[in-house]
């Protein structure tokens, strides 16, 4: 092998320049560590190019539209005309080119070795790039996730994933979405406020399962007004392709027609063929094992971001990333449980929770210890001026602190900085009630929920 | 006391505490080194120096009650 | 006079049915008092009726509006035509009126008697209505605030203030608005989007005087770059009216022409002629002056509200009415002083604050002991998104809390909430940094902002 300009020997390699891969090698060299981030496509990952970014565009683009569609409630004369693909995607790529822009640069001016190409494990220290060897004193691994499908299911053709919905030129008329949790309900949301005939498709008994029964229960009833339709707890069968579209069968013989089936079944780990076995790393259906502290059990060798089992978000890449870099320097970082880490679908309305849902917390701390309170947006001046319904739902351990918080509505994805201070400071309601929120917002919602089961509601 | 030593991690972690917590302990003169956490990973929790601060309370009382 | 079917002894008797009044009534029926709650006007006060709800309505208006007229840089094809002011105010008195329904009915049910008609203190512990005279065990004045002029300038023909500019039926050309605080900079924005020349003239050298240094810069900048004009630092002259409009002069000698002029110099309390110099309380230019627990120092009589100075703001006025009702109720509860009351400016962009500007700092814990961060929202992503710049500024004490936030940027108004929290519970930027912020909001960008401050920046 010819001797390379660039170093060779590093203090961590990271394998994955994702949101887990980059923020580990920022926080890395911010604590004076030598560097190496290995990636084979681009930095940022999937969330910067496939992923948060695109959707949140294509999702602000949707806004607009249903802004301009109903501008004459608020006194506004405006004619909505049409949906314009090309002009959609060229504002969207300018928004990732930008963000794709600024993170290469940062990574440069901090001095991380960017080391371009197919990284795979080849012993406890070293990775093997495209035939050139790495040495890492300690490996953080993040080569993150891909669009599943269900066994059988072939994608191709007019059956996508969200890989190919966030790069289409055209609005299609109808649409079946293959699976109603965050990616489905998201693309339904810009879809039909696209114009489009969208039927979601879910096995399970309920959209978006995991979060609080009560949250479910309105965001269900928010999409059948918007008009999108869905089919639960009833599984998916087979698909057929022909020249107008696609035909969905389910087990129970239903069919559904349409142009188009996106597949948002979930996000599968990449970790086949990289070597992970092979190092001696222990594996479960394809996700790498680790303990609390994101330690493999091997070597020095960490792993971080969606490969980890548990929440697959951005935000708890970063975390990770950041706790393991820290982890490394010896600085004992705080163990952030996936329990408390906020969660947001940006569908329109928006879910934002954090902490045990009511369900979660009775099984936790037993049915009489547990203290819940719904507080509905229709008395929320703010809510109403911009149109939106919503609720905001609090759970409290009895004589104890609130250990969820669940939100509903337009915009209310933005609540869940103040929602989970609260649950990871362990608050009490009644350290919130005495903080008057600003009037008038949406914000307050959170305090009048805050007062109403501290036993003190202002306007209940 | 080799036992101990195995709790070390334990007191480490424990030694993040709220902003919550924190205050209180200030407000109600608690020395957090003090309080056992009851909490995840021995973390201490509001009501684990609410407890402090009533143990305190009661043992000032006491003599001054005789 | 003729013995009423209505009690004419309370626990509690409120003057003024506005924020501060209402919430007072509420709450002291919740801890178990009769209350009376004299109204001359309509229960909501300036608040529901001439002040927060209607401005933010308009303000959503307007945010409609440009989304129209910008839809084709989100991919959306759509012609904003024009303003329709009557459908415009058809919205607004629709949530005026909705609101104002649910708080008649909550009232109502909470067994609260609503006094209809003009009150006048007669004694430390009796009101005169209209010649019915009601006693109290405990007397709150909560009379409210009216819009001020200046000396020897009178409101009438086309120099109007926010009452009249609230029930306008026709959009105007062009504006003049005395005044660069919040109410002037909330009518200039709107009156922007809808498509009027905006000029703002005010006497302090910049707008929104009371904001941190930082926040004036970047809002002027912001508010440049929409083409709203004003002139600062050189005092108001004189106003002529004439079958076109106005003329304007300054102190300076300088004109300006529009077709109107509204007055935004802030707001005087309502307290002439009600007997409170009588009664022997301790007034100051018109203000009723209390002690830190709201207390006039007159018997059972305290005051809350704008009539108390400090901070004019409806969350100010709920906090105070529940303050005392708890305060006569004896649960000693807690003071909010008026420097972590959260403070929203609902313009485009947004202002939103809690806690110390930078200057305050420094003036309280010395020049060496106070540490800031500024983040631009040029790196939050979902910012780019919407289509916003802005910034976060974070003033700490050296090795201590964080005792300042500072934000700014359309929708960040919603951040406030977190911000209070932080600022109320005297956190530490390293007990923020750890709570990694959902991706991509707006709210990481006070994520972003703590991670830097903890000298940890994630993408700095
Ligand atoms: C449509 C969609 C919308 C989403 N929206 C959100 C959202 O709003 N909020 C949110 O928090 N999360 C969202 N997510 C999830 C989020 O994108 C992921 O959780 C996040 O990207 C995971 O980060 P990661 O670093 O683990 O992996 P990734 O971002 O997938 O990064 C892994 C990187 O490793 C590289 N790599 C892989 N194998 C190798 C190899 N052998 N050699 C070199 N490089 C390799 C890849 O090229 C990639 O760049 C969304 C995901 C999707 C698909
Ligand atoms: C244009 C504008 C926009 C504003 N926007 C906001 C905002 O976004 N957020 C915010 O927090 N604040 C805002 N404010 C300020 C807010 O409206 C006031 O701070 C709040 O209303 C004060 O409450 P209050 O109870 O003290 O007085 P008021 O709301 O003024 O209520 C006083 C009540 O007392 C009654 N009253 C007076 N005298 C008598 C009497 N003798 N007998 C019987 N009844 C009497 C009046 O009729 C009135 O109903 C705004 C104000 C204006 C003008």
């Amino acid at each position: 092998m010819a001797a390379s300009a660039t170093a060779q020997e590093f203090d961590i390699l990271v394998l994955g320049g994702g949101s887990g891969g980059y923020a580990a090698a920022l926080r890395a060299v911010q604590l004076g560590f030598t560097v190496g981030l290995i990636e084979k496509g681009k930095l940022g990952g999937t969330c910067l190019h496939n992923g948060c970014i695109p959707t949140k565009a294509l999702l602000h683009s949707a806004e607009i539209a249903d802004g301009a569609r109903d501008a004459e409630k608020y006194g506004v004369k405006a004619t909505f005309e049409s949906i314009d693909m090309n002009a959609v995607n060229a504002y969207k790529d300018g928004i990732i080119a930008g963000k794709y822009r600024g993170l290469q640069g940062l990574i440069k001016s901090k001095g991380i070795t960017v080391i371009e190409g197919s990284g795979k494990l080849a012993s406890q220290n070293t990775i093997d790039v495209d035939g050139t060897v790495y040495t890492g004193k300690h490996i953080i691994l993040a080569t993150g996730s891909f669009s599943r499908s269900l066994p059988g299911l072939e994608i191709g053709g007019k059956v996508i994933t969200s890989d190919q919905a966030l790069t289409m030129d055209f609005v299609p008329k109808s649409v079946i979405i293959l699976g109603g949790g965050v990616i489905g309900c998201e693309f339904a949301s810009v879809w039909k406020s696209f114009g489009v005939d969208v039927t979601i498709v879910e096995a399970l008994p309920s959209l978006v399962p995991n979060e609080d029964a009560s949250i479910v229960k309105n965001f269900e009833r928010a999409f059948k007004k918007r008009g999108i339709k869905f089919n639960t707890g009833t599984r998916f069968k087979s698909v057929e392709q022909n020249d107008d579209g696609v035909v969905v069968s389910l087990e129970d013989g239903k069919t559904f027609e349409a142009d188009l089936m996106l597949v948002a079944v979930g996000r599968g780990p990449v970790t086949q063929n990289l070597g992970y076995e092979e190092a001696g790393l222990t594996m479960d259906r394809g996700f790498v094992i680790t303990n609390e502290r994101l330690h493999t059990g091997v070597g020095t060798i960490y792993a971080i971001g969606d490969i980890v089992p548990g929440l697959q978000l951005a935000h708890r890449g970063f975390q990770q990333g950041i706790f393991v870099a820290e982890e490394i320097a010896g600085l004992k970082p705080v163990v952030v449980a996936d329990l408390n880490i906020p969660k947001v679908t940006y569908s329109d309305p928006e879910i934002a929770s954090v902490g045990y849902t009511e369900k979660a917390a009775r099984e936790k701390f037993g049915d009489e210890n547990v203290l819940t309170h719904e507080y509905n947006l229709a008395g929320n001046g703010k809510s109403s001026i911009i149109g939106t319904g919503g609720i905001v739902k609090l759970v409290r351990e009895k004589d104890g602190p609130i250990v969820g918080v669940h939100m509903l509505g337009s915009r209310m994805g933005e609540q869940i900085g103040e929602a989970q201070l609260i649950v990871n400071w362990e608050a009490y309601p009644e350290d919130v009630a005495p903080l008057i929120h600003a009037h008038p917002t949406q914000n307050e919602a959170l305090g009048e929920a805050h007062l109403a089961l501290a036993g003190k509601p202002l306007h209940g | 006391k080799p036992a101990e030593k195995s709790d070390s991690s334990d007191s480490d972690a424990s030694a993040y505490v709220t902003p919550l917590v924190r205050r209180l302990a200030h407000q109600n003169d608690v020395d957090l080194s003090a309080v056992k956490g009851t909490g995840v990973g021995g973390r201490i929790r509001k009501q684990d120096v609410l407890d402090a601060a009533e143990a305190r309370k009661a043992a000032q009382a006491e003599p001054a009650q005789q």
